[in-house]
């Protein structure tokens, strides 16, 4: 049992600073992409920014609307943070360093992932507005495009690593000497990531919040602390994402060449190293691209990435097979 | 068996852990702030103005069409996954098998496509 | 709504339950005016079906301070610190239109150095207000950064307005006759006149070359990108003839096709002197009309540059009477401001005053078209759209 | 422009040209027509814009009419041809006590705000006009604000300086330095 409650306290760690490290990441990209001095140079060089961010957020009123459906709209926040803390659970560290290694670890990511986005809708829908309603619904939408190619892509990874275990996945990468995206599934990956940010609602994919069309979408009504635990399971999420992506393609805790009986020492930074650049490309991408429309998203996910994935799944079946 | 339930004790605890962060941040601020609510503050907002009806109001859900396909697929993508797994003991067998059933369902898809029904409007 | 339930209906039943399609009602909701895409206090009244627009209806007033009304008890002079309002974004520009319209009924001649440094004010004000445009425009299709970029090139333009006229905004400069002799600071007296700032034509120069790099700047990172091409080719076609039908004047008439420019055509400010090129747009949509504003800053910035080559020396005021008083007599004065044609109908009986002041404004007409553009749009395009035509509130209402 | 001008001349007898504006004076009753004429013979497809004159020897703000006038309203529109430049002002008058004449609508859909403009400002009615109703006042707004009968409020409390800043500012007028005009 102590194990347990170890693991959790390491997690506890790992999920806060991970949506902190990416709030700080996306800020300072922000200011540095954009020449603005801010949150570049305001308070110990921008570091402490966050902090004041969360201490602003606590401090506000939390005014919740006569006309809402009170017990969804209050709760519908939580939801959503805890099916974000729940996909800590299964992404290693390092061979040891995870704090649940399921048979079925693929699958539960995947899962969970799209639970977030029931939460979404919930908080959209129960808020009793027009525009939370419309946000909440592009949210269902977008679920529902995405969740299929990100699912389609991994079963590329599935059918190399022959397992669906996060770990297994990992030591079949250090057995193949290369991580998965180099071996064969570039295609996968660039699908995942597209997929993941779309599940993120991230720049260019962020219609449901949409702040220039449906003025912050499903949290149009939310203020104060249930504005700021969507806010931070936004970066938790894209943390936690950013770094199943990186133990599903790019070799997770291991990097090539690095002797693999050391790996409980530098794994959680390997990692942690390459989600921070997987998470650095999402940053600049958000502020560097327009949003696209809801209709053409649906047929980016329908006509390009499905098929695409599809296909991916053939050809890694004929290559797994015939050579 | 005994670390199958093992392990998902861990998860359940993960999910408190979740409930339990939520608790303390909404404990944490609702010590800390303000409470003024009156009438015009707790409205609905509309930019500005009084909203017109009400926020339940019916609308055309567009993905209807969308969220059927997505069933069929989605029911798809478990049967991929076991086979997955275990293509290199299926081997050619399993290969062409999947391909069959791959085929089928970008048949679906390109039907749909072809038919409009993937219009977002 | 069509009840299948209805007495009438059910011999037809089962045959209507297949035929008719799933309906709703129609969900109105406001746009407006605390919207963040309606440029200030415009409201929207949309009847939307999920996402598709299917009616709008504009609400207008919310920023209507009856210039036209307070007009009529002002002084020319007085009506020239008004009228700057009028455009906030181009302030600069506004007054031009109504101080011409003054000095032909009054039948000055102004001096020819005055008019040039009209004509380079004008096209700063130009330049910043299609600055605004490129960072709010990408704001609105939804990517963020540009205008942080555009703010900070548009400061350089603003500095050099304010070096000249002491304002940023509402500059107030122009004088019935010429431009106001004096600027800067110290006291200022007959004897002692001061002119365009010192540095003026060095500082001019550098920020017009960078008003072109910051125009390639945008064509590569906005214009370039394949989402906001995507956002806005085939959005929003704008016919000519709908246009010209509306009044829609400017950059939208031009992206539209129409070859119309009230700087080649009238003779308000010596744009004759110079070379430069309209930028004219194919489709009528929305990336046209974007591309129209970019291709015209740099245009816009030529014309800068040649101006202050060739400005000539003399005076900036012609001989005016004390106490301005208008003959009687009535005319239009039209002129190209960064959102269109806008001018001013004076009629005057002889008073200090005008007895009736019509202000027309680009904007106003430029928005008449909404309902039409948006009627079937869906509601991200809406947004699009309505962003395109570059409207500003005050230039709405007036 | 010379040419454009003997042919309006030609085709309307109430014309003149006031400093640089051509002027078409047209009877009421011959609003629409003259305007699809316009359209159509001219090729002035551009609506710029369309307003109207209160002319009132009473007024309430402002300065009335040097010489007296019969009380009436004048209605203008301005219309232009884009490509070619040209331009001209059409104006005609109307009764005071029974305000109305045709709308432009049919011919010009861009007549619609202006004429509704108009309708609140002065309280004419287009008619045949597809909706008309206010576009700026607000729903309880009584009373047509671009009257000269129309009383500014701020007026009431405080008359209007009027030719203050015209004068010298009291420092001034003893050091004997004018400022600029």
């Amino acid at each position: 049992m102590t194990d347990v409650l170890v693991k959790v306290g390491f997690l506890a760690l790992a999920a806060l600073n991970g949506a902190i490290i990416f709030t700080i990441m996306d800020v300072k990209g922000a200011s540095w992409m954009q020449r603005r001095p801010g949150p570049l140079h305001v308070g110990l060089r921008g570091f402490i920014f966050p902090l004041a961010e969360i201490l602003k957020f606590v401090q506000k009123e939390d005014i919740i609307p006569t006309e809402v459906d009170r017990p969804v709209f209050k709760w519908a926040p939580a939801y959503v943070m805890v099916s974000c803390v729940a996909l800590f659970a299964v992404v290693p560290m390092s061979p040891t360093l995870v704090v649940a290694d399921l048979e079925l670890g693929v699958f539960f990511a995947l899962a969970i992932s799209s639970l977030g986005t029931i939460g979404v809708l919930t908080a959209g829908w129960s808020s009793a507005n027009k525009y939370s309603l419309m946000g909440g619904l592009r949210a269902a939408g977008q679920l529902i495009a995405y969740e299929l190619p990100l699912i389609l892509a991994v079963v590329g990874v599935v059918i190399q690593a022959e397992t669906m275990s996060l770990v297994g996945i990992v030591e079949k990468q250090i057995e193949w000497g290369v991580p998965f995206v180099v071996g064969g599934q570039i295609v996968g990956f660039l699908i995942f990531m597209v997929a993941a940010t779309a599940e993120m609602m991230r720049v260019p994919f962020d219609m449901p919040i949409g702040e220039s069309e449906l003025t912050m979408g499903f949290m149009t009504e939310y203020s104060g602390i249930r504005f700021l635990i969507f806010y931070i399971s936004e970066y938790m999420n894209m943390f936690i994402l950013c770094a199943i992506a990186s133990t599903l393609f790019l070799g997770g805790y291991h990097v090539p060449l690095l002797p693999t009986e050391w790996v409980n020492f530098y794994g959680p930074v390997v990692l942690l190293t390459k989600t921070a650049i997987l998470g650095f490309i999402l940053v600049a991408v958000r502020w560097s691209q327009p949003r696209f429309r809801e209709d053409q998203l649906q047929n980016l996910a329908w006509k390009i990435l499905i098929p695409a994935s599809l296909i991916n799944i053939l050809v890694t079946a004929v290559m797994k097979v015939g050579f | 068996m005994i670390s199958y339930f093992q392990d998902y004790v861990t998860i359940a605890a993960v999910l408190g852990f979740g409930l339990f962060l939520v608790v303390l941040l909404l404990g944490v601020a609702s010590v800390l702030r303000p409470n003024k609510p009156y009438a015009e503050k707790l409205q609905t907002y509309e930019c500005g103005v009084d909203p017109v009806g009400s926020g339940w109001s019916q609308t055309y859900v567009r993905y209807y069409i969308f969220g059927l396909l997505f069933v069929i697929f989605d029911v798809e993508a478990v049967f991929i996954f076991p086979w997955a797994i275990n293509l290199e003991k299926l081997g050619y067998f399993g290969l062409i098998e999947m391909f069959v059933f791959i085929f089928i369902l970008l048949i679906g898809l390109i039907y749909a496509i072809r038919k409009d029904v993937l219009k977002w409007e | 709504m069509v009840n299948t339930l209805d007495p009438q209906n059910l011999n037809n039943f089962s045959e209507a339950s297949v035929s008719v399609e799933i309906e709703t009602e129609d969900m109105t909701l406001n746009i407006g005016p605390q919207h963040p895409s309606t440029h200030g206090v415009l409201r929207l009244v949309a009847k939307v079906d999920g996402e598709k627009v299917h009616d709008v209806k504009p609400v207008l007033g919310y920023m209507h301070r009856g210039y036209e009304k307070l007009a009529e008890v002002r002084s020319y002079p007085q009506i020239t610190t008004l009228v700057n309002r009028i455009d906030w974004v181009a302030g600069f520009s506004n007054e031009i239109p109504f101080i011409a319209g003054a000095e032909r009924l009054m039948e000055i001649e102004v001096p020819e150095r005055a008019k040039h440094i009209r004509l380079i004010l004008t096209e700063m004000a130009r330049i910043s207000s299609h600055f605004v445009f490129n960072g709010a425009y990408a704001l609105e299709v939804g990517a963020l950064t540009p205008i942080f970029y555009a703010m900070e090139d548009r400061e350089r333009v603003l500095d050099l307005i304010e070096s000249v006229t002491g304002g940023r905004f509402h500059p107030n400069f122009n004088r019935i006759g010429g431009v106001k002799p004096a600027a800067g600071s110290g006291p200022t007296t007959k004897k002692d006149i001061q002119d365009l700032p010192a540095g003026f034509y060095r500082d001019t120069k550098v920020a017009m070359q960078k008003v072109i790099e910051a125009a390639d700047q945008f064509q590569n990172l906005i214009g370039g990108n394949e989402v906001f091409k995507k956002r806005t080719k085939n959005v929003g076609i704008l016919t000519a003839e709908t246009a010209e039908a509306f009044g829609v004047s400017g950059p939208i008439l031009r992206a539209s096709g129409v070859k119309s420019d009230l700087r080649t055509q009238t003779d308000y400010l010596p744009y004759d002197q110079f070379e430069y090129d309209i930028p004219v747009g194919e489709n009528g949509d929305c990336y046209d009309r974007w591309d129209v504003r970019v291709k015209e800053m740099v245009e816009s910035a030529k014309i800068v540059l040649q101006a202050i080559d060739s400005i000539p020396s003399g005076p900036l005021q012609a001989k005016v009477p004390k106490v301005i008083k208008v003959p009687k007599g009535r005319t239009y004065v039209r002129a190209e401001n960064p959102k269109g044609e806008m001018g001013y109908y004076i009629v005057s009986d002889g008073g200090l005053g005008p007895y009736r002041l019509k202000v027309r404004t680009a904007s106003f007409s430029n928005i008449s078209i909404l309902p039409l553009l948006l009627e079937g749009a869906l509601l991200p395009d809406l947004i699009a759209i309505m962003g395109s035509l570059d409207f500003v509130l005050g230039d709405v209402d007036r | 422009m010379e040419e454009f001008l003997n042919k309006i001349k030609e085709n309307f007898i109430n014309t003149d040209v006031e400093f640089e504006t051509i002027n078409i004076k047209v009877d009421s009753s011959q609003w629409v027509e003259t305007h699809q004429k316009l359209k159509e013979e001219f090729d002035l497809k551009f609506f710029s814009w369309l307003s109207a004159i209160d002319w009132d020897n009473e007024v309430s703000i402002g300065e009335a009419p040097k010489d007296s006038v019969s009380p009436s309203f004048e209605i203008i529109t301005c219309l232009s041809d884009v490509s070619n430049n040209n331009l001209v002002t059409v104006s005609t008058t109307i009764n005071k006590l029974e305000p109305k004449i045709n709308s432009l609508v049919e011919i010009y859909a861009g007549a619609n705000w202006h004429e509704r403009e108009a309708f609140e400002m002065f309280g004419i009615n287009f008619e045949n006009h597809p909706n008309l109703e206010k576009l700026y006042l607000p729903d309880g707004y009584e009373g047509n604000p671009m009257l000269k009968s129309f009383e500014l409020i701020s007026r009431e409390v405080k008359p209007w300086p009027g030719e203050v800043d015209v004068e010298g500012m009291p420092e001034e007028s003893a050091s004997d330095e004018s400022v600029d005009g």
